[in-house]
């Protein structure tokens, strides 16, 4: 197996920005375009806390399809792979303030952070005050479990983004929101695993080593490498590993009620992560765990990676009532309650 | 004395050489990273020459600075964040001497490895690009000392993150994204360490081409 | 660029069951899975008109994902790129049935066709009645004008389904259903294009030349091969040529509205359909068309082909109304009206 | 006399043969339709074969009404309905016969290619299985006429069905899936026509063993 280089876009290099026009046009009733940023078409309400991430692109519909009403109020796109500057996180920071703080999530990647903080510096300069940073992992496979603050941000951070948006739009203060936010991160978990690899858009590099089809387990969401697998391993037996791995270093108890996200990375068929899916389930229900929520499809993905990620989180404690509330971005639309 | 156009000038020889050089640091970026690197680098600094050659800045500190926005402003990731820190540091202490000399460049270059690593939090070893830049500022002060001029200190510190980049090829990474896989990059450079060297040597060479003219 | 035969299923002669049993385990609040069948999870009240289909697996989200209120209420899958049987759609009649008639959708392809057919003698055999059929037709690759029954089905259908399900919902006749479904179709087009090919999971044949990378406009959903493009055609002219190409078959005059459904086949990335959305929407602009109603996602997908489908459907005469109508099935979630 | 047991052996023998060929008939299918026919084909004979060795269907026309049941309910698609049709239309004219015969079995071919034709709608030259069953249909019509044993007469059908299925290769698609890309397939021969080739033959060779046995 071998990578696609040949891409659908005009020039390379512009990519990022047509992006942004084109589904930003698409969906102009959610969201809209200000100044290179994706924002709410219809403002929150003044006086509520502004939820603000800004990170890199090539992983939609992350983040752009989760800014909407109990979402995200402002996404910062960056260059493919590459976290905005602190220029662009700032000029976020403003669009999002509705007077009630702003809360700047970000997900543990290196620049991510480095660029974030660097915004902070600059907004602290600038005289902007109310704005509370917390910054996300949920990647077991990137850091042992006593090390955990290095561990670097997943899919499983839709849970966070969900519940964070959802108390914001409720009216939570600032502090209670960025609780939120810490409360939910260290309840979730997630491992990636991938086949093969792609192609940076722009450089044109493949991340890894294309000829290589082995199993990647604890893979990056930009294609940084992990263990390898046998060729022989079924769905069944790769869902029941991984589900094992997350149980295990969350350390729950048989009986406990958690959100099940299956991500797919970029190029893998509803096919197979519906037969992923039910491997999950199995494993969950050996273990005793009960899946209370589900969430199967594109969240964050690596452009056109042939791989997926399972995420669990522990449901607990008052985060079922803001998982269930009504969401709509360009990429997830829910009202109420919906499925399991 | 370093004026603006001679700020000008290294900084459309460093654009010109690592966009001769991209591919090469886009494929070592890719080996346990996301294969950006070359891309980055040579947007950010082909926006920094630009910026340069067209604004009028009037000091050699308005380039370093509007460099140093360049960077964050069209890149961003973690090399972003670090050489924007590196040129804007650079900028802030330049902008302290009316007519800055090879000492003021040099006392940039320190401020700015300072500021990298209060930004970027890694240390010597880790493999990054603190592995080219610490032994350059080290071999800069120390080539200063001995009384030379501009064009062997600058010389004195390209060699010296020449070499500090390719002892990175020995090392596992602690830092940047290369980390999660540390053996996965074992026998490659890193890639923000060779844009160190190969800024740097680009100023050595463009000092000592203006000096020969 | 090559194919990826690795694929992450348990045994591949298994992998439509198991798939289904995930699928619907991941959406139990939606649908759940009878005698083999996708059906509603809440039955639509009696005597409204049954909406099914029965098509081949393969393509999911379709149809799968558009089983729910509003929209199919029984969705028969046959084994991969295969229509089930006719045993298995008079079953699916039968589960359909609320007193209201039954209307039975066909995608126009042969094996659909047949087994369709022979489904409505074996009902009118076992004295079913109240059942009509419709042959719908989209993709204008597949014959001319002046043959357009013998055109194929392809991603634009997605506008009947949504359609026909919102009149069934609302209560509509089964006459009534029918006529929508026929207007519907006679207002759409679809054109696609990939690069590239697919392996079939279970005979593992790739779908024409693996090796061959040229763009090839016109490909049908099962990977039967189009017209070739060059390789050095961007984004915008290749959505421009297949706008035009669509608005001349259909002879819309300037200043008609449409709806504009951008179908990802598979593994295309968010950042290739925006911006191959943003072409389009231009090309319209040239032409003087609005587009009233945008869909971009994946719809009908080829397994993890890299190609994409463009789709038009004139919204006059009261079928804006239709579309607006809230649906509510695991791949498609609608409230009421939403973006443009 | 066909009884029970030889229907079940005749549909053995064609499970056998289309397995053994199952991937050079996904791969015609591969050309210019979907890459499964040989899948397809294969495992409604499969499932065909095991129903006629374990479930009691008394009569040769039991067996192959369960063997078209077993391509509807299986398979579906363009060829499970065809194949479907073909041997449902075969099982209702050996039903009429208390002990059917060669006579009878070629009038239930007739029967079969008449409602595969019905339902398919396609004609001869289109590039489908028709383009084998229809010479097949007429060649063992003729051996029957010229006195011939059950022997001959397969033998003869299964010799027209592989020289139709052959000229297939030369033939654009006027029906099936192929038929979007007409000039794609032109040279490769057409999978249900192979399909029917092959049946057949393994019906012919069955036949013969058992003769000489
Ligand atoms: N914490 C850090 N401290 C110093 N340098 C770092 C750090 N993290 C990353 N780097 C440098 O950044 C380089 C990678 O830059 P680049 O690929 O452009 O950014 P990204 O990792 O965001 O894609 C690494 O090779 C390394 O030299
Ligand atoms: N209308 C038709 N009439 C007769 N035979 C047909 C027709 N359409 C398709 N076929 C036969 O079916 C074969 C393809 O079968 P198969 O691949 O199993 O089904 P599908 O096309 O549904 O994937 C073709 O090679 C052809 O012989
Ligand atoms: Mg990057
Ligand atoms: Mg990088
Ligand atoms: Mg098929
Ligand atoms: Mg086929």
């Amino acid at each position: 197996m071998s990578i696609r280089t040949r891409r659908f876009l005009n020039d390379p290099a512009r990519a990022v920005a047509e992006m942004l026009e084109g589904y930003v046009a698409a969906h102009a009733g959610i969201i809209s375009l200000r100044d290179g940023m994706v924002v709410r078409a219809t403002p929150k309400a003044e006086g509520k806390v502004g939820v603000v991430i800004g990170n890199g692109s090539g992983h939609e519909p992350a983040m752009i399809g989760w800014v909407g009403e109990g979402l995200f109020d402002v996404n910062v796109a960056g260059p493919i792979f590459s976290s905005p500057g602190p220029g662009a996180i700032v000029r976020g920071i403003e669009a999002a303030d509705r007077g009630g703080g702003v809360l700047l999530l970000v997900s543990s990647h290196a620049g991510d952070i480095m660029n974030a903080e660097l915004a902070i510096e600059e907004a602290e300069d600038e005289g902007i005050d109310g704005v509370e940073m917390v910054v996300l992992y949920d990647d077991v496979a990137s850091a042992p479990k006593d090390r955990i603050t290095e561990r670097r941000g997943g899919a499983g951070l839709f849970f966070v983004w969900k519940m964070v948006g959802a108390a914001a739009e409720r009216g939570d203060s600032l502090e209670a929101c960025a609780a939120v936010a810490r409360k939910v991160r260290d309840r979730t978990r997630s491992l990636s695993a991938a086949t093969g690899t792609v192609a940076h858009p722009v450089s044109g590099q493949p991340l890894g080593d294309p000829e290589d089809t082995t199993l990647s387990v604890g893979m990056g969401v930009h294609g940084e490498p992990g263990d390898r697998l046998g060729e022989d391993v079924g769905a069944d037996e790769i869902a029941g590993l991984m589900i094992d791995r997350l149980l295990d270093d969350a350390g729950l108890p048989s009986g406990a009620q958690v959100g099940l996200l299956l991500n797919n990375a970029g190029s893998l068929t509803l096919m197979e992560l519906s037969v992923l899916y039910r491997g999950a389930r199995a494993a969950l229900e050996r273990r005793g765990i009960e899946a209370v929520r589900s969430w199967m499809g594109p969240y964050a993905t690596t452009l056109d990676m042939a791989g997926f990620a399972f995420a669990i989180c522990h449901m607990d404690g008052g985060l079922l009532e803001l998982y269930d509330r009504s969401a709509s971005g360009a990429g997830f639309t829910m009202v109420g309650r919906q499925g399991r | 004395m370093i004026d603006r156009d001679l700020a000008v000038r290294l900084v459309v020889a460093a654009h010109a050489r690592v966009n001769d050089h991209q591919e090469e640091l886009s494929r070592l970026d890719s080996v346990a990273g996301d294969g950006d690197h070359g891309v980055n680098m040579a947007t950010a600094l082909a926006e920094a020459a630009r910026r340069a050659e067209h604004d009028d800045h009037g000091t050699a500190a308005g380039v370093m600075r509007s460099t140093g926005a360049a960077f964050h402003e069209t890149v961003g990731g973690a090399a972003g964040a670090l050489f924007g820190a590196f040129f804007g540091a650079m900028a802030g202490q330049l902008s302290k001497a009316e007519a800055p000399d090879a000492t003021q460049l040099v006392a940039g270059m320190e401020k700015g490895l300072a500021r990298v690593a209060r930004v970027g939090k890694a240390e010597p070893g880790h493999k990054t690009m603190i592995d080219a830049l610490a032994p350059a500022v080290r071999a800069a002060c120390e080539s200063l000392n001995g009384e030379n001029g501009l064009e062997a200190v600058m010389a004195a510190a390209a060699r010296a993150a020449r070499r500090g980049a390719t002892e990175t090829a020995g090392m596992r990474p602690s830092a940047g994204r290369a980390r999660f896989a540390p053996d996965h990059s074992l026998g490659t450079e890193d890639p923000g360490a060779n844009t160190v060297a190969l800024v740097l040597e680009s100023w050595a060479d463009q000092l000592r081409t203006e000096v020969r003219a």
